[in-house]
């Protein structure tokens, strides 16, 4: 069913009584090409790619839940393609570009809004390194403007410029950084998967890998077995556990971030702000709520809810850059479980075992990532061969000391 | 959070900072053989337990001890906190 | 050959003051020295340590008030103490650090901390806004003390009297803390 | 205007006459009211417009769950959107306005928005404005942004000062109604320390809107007694005004006092203050809230919830209408038409949706087996129609459709409640620990059922805490249980039925979104946005998951409810944020020279915590450069003088601290003999350099560590660490006295010189006494001990003198002083910066966490005759890749040029795309001595490339320079000044 201004009129006047479910609920057959485990963001994007741009559509989405019920469901939908490192921002970049031409390909609104990504810095080191992250932007085609104070104040004159603890000099700026309304992006996603034949079963939780002579041969579900040529591990949050499945260890830690939203307001920012002296980044979404969050609580958890000290220091971040946030009030308060990897980057790889995959180790990046990384996972599923955009990120760089460490944090997963 | 520091009872965890896994405290030996192997899985692998762990944390605002907390990583639970100093005196070469 | 002295000052200029009927001071004349028990020599630092002072060393997070409360000797953690002279003969206990200086590590941290005495019928309402920890008279009485954090900055803090606290804090960031102890104050 | 007509109120006084404007409309309340009893008092029954159609809204609720009424209310000097006027206490000259409509509240142009419903149905914004592209920021978003948001922020800082707090108690009692007075009575007498926390002015919660009798009083006086009783109790707290919005681990609650909002100014004081309370049990009496139900045009104002009539006619002492009807699918509705005829209000008529009610109402029309099929009025409800056709007139139609136990804090630790389908209510279940709920919260709805069910559990509370128990008993009371039948959704109507009151999300959508596939409940509020709004669904949700379980045919439990997630009711930032703002924001560490400095009207720079001179301007010198470059010519001419007390000083003892140092540097430290200074390079067990800095042995067993500013908190608890965890029989002790020692560097050819005429004569400080890296423990000015250290990170001739940080002020007055004769200057982190780039050091730009100490060409330096921190994992292959990245020098080609840091390097003739980057400008600066600019940067295999030229990138504001690799030691390679 194709969506369109006069679609909407159309079933307006009869009652709004034709529309199709976005998606199938199918039974799970007996055997796919391609079994894809976690119905979230990536999840989704790997089938939809998988189907779309490399012709495997036998293929099988199982989510434990609802599909988008991970952190593609609880983000704060920032999209930017701004980090430093050779082994990153390619990729990144190919993600926003990916971004930009999302809705008119999959015919489904999801509200890419690319009002720009202003990362403020406070002081001269952080400014010498932002011109260096600047310049890695630009080399990869993404863009980035420096402002200075005077610059920054035209924009965002609300900031807290002459009274801060530590004052504000200027931002780098990414103009076609943004937001994106999350949710849609797995419904849209799915809703594509799916017109290109892709089996998205929910409430069917993997409970284990069926191994045959240390080949991956299908997955245990609460509906039972299902056979696969290559099944693909894309559960970020839970990954060790699925893992563990397997018997393999991860260079991963699962933690809480939290996320806050304010009550609706009429518009109030331009676009995301980030604090570059404290925990503490913004943007307003289309129904008017200020949406920020900060550092992640610090600590093992898979609980999907966080404490007070860091709901605390993220508002102490907030009025420290923007006093005028005082009266608004938060609405909502919740928490995601984030694959923390060992240097901060992420995973796109092959098993020790033959045909299980891995995708995961995204921390609080993988909504930014959501299209490049289904479409490089889909890469390699299809045709075993990296994508040279995501050639970096595997499993076994650390032997070869090959660190993506953006932070420059070392082996300690909740600096990143 | 809270933990409660077997000498000086129950304290916010704020005062805390935490580091990881517990097995982090047993660094391999740099002379073994196939050390490197041994140092990348002590430094990179995590068994990352839905349920159960054992963990660092340090009491930065307190008496500056590190401590061996087991926690429940779904319900947060802390089920008991010692002192590494304590826990692993046997292990004094 | 040379002619000059050099003036002691102090971190906050002996501040007096009473913002909203809580009286703030800075403790001007202290010494404070951190005593860390050698490992493996922790029976012969015990008794020593019962010579010189003729009291036990006390558990972690607990203290010995000696010389009518003049002195303040803290069990910082297991293998370290501190203690807070408050007596005008300074001397006399430096000699009795010099001769335990044998059986312990000893670092004078005189000039790390500054002392602030805060008292007032109110000073627990007044506290209760930026320390974390129990300080209610039944939870912690008069010669308790604890290390802790107060709007981000390392404290110990004492109980002296049931309406009086002594509470050190870092000396390089004490203008920082006596502004959240004044702001506390006027909060109330 | 309306004179104000009033009823007998228990919580108010209707003598004292209050004035107060709505949209510039004088009004006049009494003491008591809140704004919104006032301006129904006042007759307004048009607050505010709803989210999406902009149609008119009234009140629905009395209290903090209202979803409608919604207003701006200017408050210490600013004004606060969004605020429920259910909420807002009356105080003379109070002021509030409507909000989110254009025009004014009676004509909101908005309001076309609702004859387009059809097209604006769930989600229809996710199936168009694609086309074309580029029109979505420019035209689609805007237009929707404006229209959407509720309230409007003012774009000014939050005049009100807020701040926070602990309390800590063996009980919290949360909500003050009679459970909750019940439980503080029980708990307080048998001694427990408890908190009462109640969100309302008053205490009493229901007892004070309803009309029921506790041993033969009224209800409201036996709560005004009880408070006066529990106020006897040294061992309690009672909170007003104070909302507990979340629970969190281990008996931590979160708790927001509301200490100004009910006078018009703060003066001075904080306007709310946001509590942390540390309880050991807590109990949640926190009541039940009562739900509507949906039917034909169930939104417009006028319609209320049947238990807020009865609220604001017996505590206000408010009718809201001249012609009441009520619709109920349970016997409390009729309860509301009772008090109303008994207090001589009109009743129109009762609609009862049960066939067989027993419930009577003399004098009053009642349609038993009925229900409301559509209702008319724009701004008011004029009329409503029943199914059978009737038409009856009406100004106020209150409804009733059964009870929501109020198990929101239950819920915060993903407990999820179970469904009861006998009294059609969530209950609680999986609770936190420590945490029991009791009364109307737990599903008890007849008053003595609620005040047993408080008492028991508190005793149990009691026991669990080794208290001997006292028992209490349960007073008498008057009161009814709940007599309730399924009617959520009145079908077969043409009109829209409201489900979602503040989001206008109707069954319609409900029906759509289940049509289009969204079939979980997280899918439902996610695609619908059912329970999005400011209530956080406390009004809608149920009702929602109700017609979900009637389209899947099962039932509420099964269909199951969205997460609740603090805070229970919203939190404005500014009280989060507490005192914790601008200067505030963090502490500021000052070094001993501050005031000095100030005085030379220094320039001053945060680093990290600190505040150090930047530089020292003099009166002549207009641009920064200009000071900076005299600090550095007059040091390296004669002497300077700079304060580096920030750095990390750890004073490490014991008999093995030779040993631990050995094993924490890379490089080894062993053999340091006493009276020596060595450089030390800490790597991360990653093998990545960490930090560096100098160790001094001042003793066998005694060293004093120096850290670099940034890392000295983390280097410190990584020795912990190492100490604690790794070699625990090592006998060594760390103190820091970072903030014990003033520390002051000395550099410059009359460095020496300078220092001979402070040092205390019996100490010889002659090259060939205190020879470079030399170190000891001295006396200065007659007398005062001090550290003397021959370390140089200027590449000068240079000392750093140490002193007690309380002699630190008096220190660089002294050796400005006595630095008289050699025209000493002070020196700031710019000049500091400009040296140590002049003779080579790797600083913070260098060693970011990303770089080895092959990078900075000390691969060599790393121990491999011992196990030291990082030495086996530097050996990885990627590690000891030959043309790996190398520390170097860089200069421009064209001298005049000036580098900047950030800026990419490539070889020339090849395209600048990120495959070809070679490295980068870590730093730069004008070097005063070379006349140019120079440089640090890394690129790969530097070290190899000496008088290569590359091109320097620096495309942020388009700048190609091409510069020669030079070695990184611009000055005096040989070390010959420093060890002069």
């Amino acid at each position: 069913m194709k969506y369109s201004a006069l679609k909407i009129f159309l079933e307006g006047l009869t009652g709004n009584k034709g529309w199709k479910p976005v998606w199938r609920e199918p039974e799970p057959k007996e055997e796919y090409d391609i079994i894809v485990i976690g119905g979230g963001g990536h999840g989704l994007s790997t089938a939809y790619y998988l189907a779309k741009e490399f012709g495997i559509s036998n293929v099988a989405v199982l989510e434990k839940g609802w599909i988008g019920s991970g952190n593609i469901g609880r983000n704060t939908t920032i999209i930017r393609s701004n980090y430093l490192l050779k082994a990153n921002q390619p990729f990144y970049e190919l993600s926003m570009q990916m971004w930009e031409n999302l809705e008119q390909e999959f015919n489904y609104n999801a509200m890419v809004s690319q009002r720009g990504i202003m990362n403020l810095y406070h002081n001269d080191p952080q400014r010498d390194a932002f011109v260096r992250r600047g310049n890695a932007m630009k080399l990869s085609g993404a863009g980035a403007v420096l402002l200075n104070e005077k610059e920054l104040r035209k924009v965002a004159p609300f900031l807290d410029f002459d009274n801060a603890r530590f004052p504000i000099k200027g931002a780098l700026c990414q103009p076609r950084g943004g937001t994106v309304r999350h949710d849609a992006v797995a419904w849209g996603y799915a809703r594509g998967a799916d017109s290109l034949g892709v089996d998205i079963i929910q409430n069917c939780e993997v409970t284990g890998l069926n191994l045959d002579k240390g080949v991956c041969v299908g997955v245990e579900t609460v509906r039972g077995p299902i056979k696969a040529k290559k099944v693909a591990i894309c559960v970020a949050g839970s990954s060790s556990n699925l893992m563990r499945m397997a018997g393999l260890k991860l260079p991963i830690e699962s933690h809480v971030l939290q996320a806050f939203v304010s009550e609706g307001l009429k518009p109030a920012l331009p676009g995301v702000i980030t604090f570059g002296a404290g925990h503490f980044y913004v943007s307003q979404s289309d129904k008017g709520g200020l949406v920020f969050g900060g550092d992640i609580d610090g600590y093992n958890s898979y609980a999907q809810r966080g404490n007070l000290p860091t709901l605390e220091d993220v508002c102490e971040g907030g009025m420290a850059i923007m006093p005028m946030i005082g009266r608004a009030r938060l609405l909502r308060m919740w928490g995601g479980i984030m694959d923390m990897s060992m240097d901060g980057s992420p995973f796109i790889d092959k098993t020790p075992i033959d045909g299980l995959y891995f995708n995961g180790g995204w921390c609080y990046g993988g909504f930014k990532a959501t299209p490049a990384s289904g479409f490089c996972y889909a890469h390699l599923l299809a045709k075993d061969a990296y994508h040279p955009k995501a050639a970096k990120f595997k499993l076994d760089r650390f032997r070869r000391g090959d660190i993506i460490d953006e932070k420059g944090q070392g082996a300690q997963p909740n600096l990143h | 959070m809270i933990i409660n520091h077997p000498y000086l009872g129950p304290r916010d965890a704020s005062e805390f900072v935490y580091k990881g896994d517990a097995n982090l405290i047993n660094r391999p030996n740099w002379d073994s053989k196939n050390s490197h192997q041994q140092f990348h899985d002590y430094l990179y692998l995590r068994d990352n337990p839905e349920g159960e762990h054992k963990e660092l944390w340090y009491h930065e605002q307190g008496d500056r001890s590190w401590l061996i907390v087991t926690r429940n990583t779904i319900t947060h639970e802390v089920l008991d906190v010692k002192l590494v100093r304590d826990v692993s005196v046997g292990k004094r070469k | 050959m040379h002619n000059f002295s050099l003036r002691k000052t102090h971190a906050l200029n002996g501040y007096v003051e009473t913002v909203n009927g809580i009286n703030i001071c800075e403790l001007t004349d202290i010494e404070i020295f951190a005593l860390a028990i050698p490992i493996g020599k922790e029976r012969t630092a015990k008794t020593s340590f019962k010579k010189y002072f003729n009291c036990g060393m006390p558990d972690v997070g607990k203290l010995e008030a000696i010389h009518k409360n003049q002195m303040h000797i803290l069990r910082m953690s297991n293998d370290q103490l501190f203690a807070i002279n408050k007596s005008s003969s300074k001397s006399e206990f430096r000699k009795i650090f010099i001769g335990l200086g044998a059986k312990f590590y000893i670092t004078e941290q005189t000039d790390s901390w500054v002392g602030l005495k805060v008292g007032g019928n109110r000073i627990n309402e007044c506290l209760e806004r930026i320390c974390m920890i129990d300080i209610s008279i039944e939870k912690f009485g008069v010669n308790n003390f604890a290390r802790t954090m107060m709007e981000h900055m390392g404290v110990i803090i004492l109980r002296t009297k049931d309406h009086e606290f002594e509470i050190f804090s870092a000396s390089s960031s004490i203008k920082s803390f006596l502004h959240a102890i004044t702001t506390s104050a006027k909060n109330i | 205007m309306n004179k104000v007509m009033r009823l007998h109120g228990s919580k108010i006084n209707r003598k004292k006459h209050i004035k107060f404007k709505f949209n510039d409309k004088e009004m006049t309340g009494v003491d008591g009211d809140t704004l919104a009893s006032a301006m129904l008092a006042n007759g307004q029954m048009l607050f505010a417009r709803s989210f999406k159609y902009h149609r008119p809204r009234g009140v629905l609720t009395a209290g903090s769950e209202e979803p409608n009424a919604l207003v701006n209310f200017f408050n210490d000097h600013s004004w606060e959107p969004n605020t429920k006027a259910t909420t807002i206490e009356l105080y003379d000259g109070l002021l509030a306005k409507s909000q989110n409509h254009k025009g004014s509240l009676e004509f909101d142009f908005m309001a076309i928005n609702d004859y387009f419903h059809k097209f604006l149905s769930a989600g229809f914004y996710y199936k168009t404005f694609m086309w074309p592209k580029s029109f979505w920021e420019k035209i689609y978003e805007p237009v929707i942004r404006s229209a959407a948001g509720l309230g409007t922020l003012e774009k000014k800082d939050d005049p009100s000062i807020y701040d926070k707090g602990f309390l800590h108690c063996d009980l919290l009692v949360i909500g003050a109604g009679p459970a909750g007075i019940m439980a503080t009575l029980t708990a307080a007498k048998n001694g427990l320390k408890v908190i009462l926390c109640e969100e309302d002015f008053v205490l009493g919660g229901r007892l004070n809107a309803d009309t029921e009798f506790i041993n033969e009083q009224a209800g409201s006086a036996w709560a005004d007694d009880k408070l006066d009783e529990i106020k006897q109790f040294a061992n309690v707290k009672v909170m007003i005004r104070t909302s507990v919005y979340g629970s969190f681990d281990h008996g931590i609650f979160g708790a927001v006092e509301r200490k100004t909002d009910h006078i018009r100014s703060s003066g001075g004081k904080p306007r709310q203050i946001l509590w942390r309370i540390y309880t050991k049990r807590s109990i949640l009496t926190a009541g039940a809230l009562e739900r509507f139900i949906s039917f034909g045009n169930n939104d417009r104002p006028g319609i209320m919830l049947s238990s807020a009539i009865r609220t604001y006619l017996n505590r206000w002492g408010v009718c809201p209408g001249k012609r009441i009807a009520l619709f109920t699918n349970n016997n409390d509705g009729w309860r509301t038409a009772r008090e109303l005829r008994d207090s001589g209000c009109n009743v129109v008529a009762v609609i009862d949706s049960r066939m067989e009610s027993s419930n009577q109402l003399d004098g009053v029309p009642t349609f038993k087996g009925e229900t409301i099929i559509d209702t008319r009025g724009r701004k008011r409800i004029k009329s409503i129609e029943l199914k059978d056709g009737t038409t009856i007139e009406t100004d106020c139609l209150g409804v009733s459709g059964g009870w929501n136990p109020n198990i929101h804090l239950s819920c915060h630790q993903r407990g999820k409640p179970v469904w009861d389908d006998k009294k059609l209510c969530f209950l609680p279940d999986k609770i936190p620990f420590g945490m029991k709920v009791a009364g109307s919260a737990n599903g008890k709805f007849l008053l003595s059922d609620v005040m047993r069910d408080s008492i028991q559990k508190t005793e149990q509370i009691v026991k669990e805490l080794g208290y001997k128990y006292k028992k209490i008993s349960v007073p008498k009371c008057t009161g009814e249980d709940l007599i309730i039948e399924e009617c959520w959704e009145v079908s077969g109507t043409k009109s829209r039925s409201w489900v979602d009151l503040q989001n206008d999300v109707t069954s319609k959508d409900i029906y759509q979104s289940y049509l289009e596939g969204f079939h979980s409940v997280e899918h439902l509020k996610r695609y619908t946005t059912l329970g999005m709004a400011t209530d956080q669904g406390k009004s809608s949700n149920v009702l929602g998951l109700a017609i979900m379980a009637k389209i899947q045919k099962t039932t509420v439990g099964d269909v199951g409810t969205t997460i609740f997630r603090p805070p229970y009711t919203p939190v404005a930032i500014g009280t989060l944020a507490g005192r914790a703002r601008g200067k505030e924001f963090r502490p500021y560490r000052l070094t001993p020279s501050h005031n000095w400095a100030t005085e030379m009207g220094a320039v001053f720079v945060e680093t990290g915590n600190w505040l150090r001179a930047q530089w020292f301007p003099k009166p002549n010198e207009k641009h920064w450069r200009q000071s900076v470059d005299r600090e550095v010519l007059e040091t390296r001419k004669s002497v300077g003088i700079c304060d580096v007390t920030t750095l990390g000083k750890i004073d490490i003892k014991g008999r093995d601290a030779g040993e631990f140092l050995n094993r924490v540097y890379a490089n080894n430290f062993g053999k340091l003999e006493v009276g020596k200074t060595r450089y030390g390079l800490m790597l991360r067990d990653d093998g990545v350099a960490y930090d560096d800095g100098t160790t001094a042995r001042l003793s066998d067993n005694h060293f004093m560590m120096t850290t670099t500013t940034a890392n000295a908190v983390g280097v410190f608890r990584h020795l912990e660490f190492c100490r604690q965890c790794l070699w625990q029989e090592l006998d060594v002790h760390m103190i820091s006295s970072t903030d014990g020692w003033a520390q002051y560097a000395i550099a410059g050819p009359n460095s020496r010189k300078l220092l001979q005429k402070i040092v205390d004569d019996n100490y010889n400080i002659e090259n060939e006494n205190f020879p470079f890296m030399a170190c000891g423990e001295i006396t200065i000015c007659g007398g005062t001990a001090a550290r003397l250290f021959r370390i140089s990170f200027s590449g000068e001739l240079a000392y750093e003198l140490a002193v007690p940080s309380r002699y630190g002020d008096s220190l660089i007055r002294i050796l400005m002083e006595a630095g008289k004769e050699f025209n000493a200057v002070p020196y700031g982190t710019e000049a500091l910066g400009v040296m140590r780039i002049e003779k080579g050091h790797a600083a913070g730009n260098e060693l970011n966490g990303q770089i080895t100490a092959q990078n900075l060409g000390m691969g060599k330096l790393i121990s491999k005759k011992n196990d030291c921190i990082g030495n086996l994992m530097s050996e990885r292959e990627e590690f000891e890749a030959p043309e790996s990245l190398r520390l170097v020098g860089f200069i421009p080609v064209e001298k005049s040029k000036s580098l900047t840091a950030g800026s990419h390097l490539f070889s020339r003739s090849i395209e600048h795309k990120m495959e070809n980057d070679e490295g980068w400008l870590s730093s730069v600066a004008y070097s005063p001595n070379l006349e140019h600019s120079i440089g640090l940067g890394f690129i790969k295999n530097g070290h190899n490339r000496i008088g290569e030229t590359v091109v320097a990138v620096n495309l942020i504001n388009n700048q190609l320079l091409d510069v020669e690799i030079v070695s990184p030691h611009f000055l005096d390679p040989e070390g010959e000044r420093l060890r002069a």
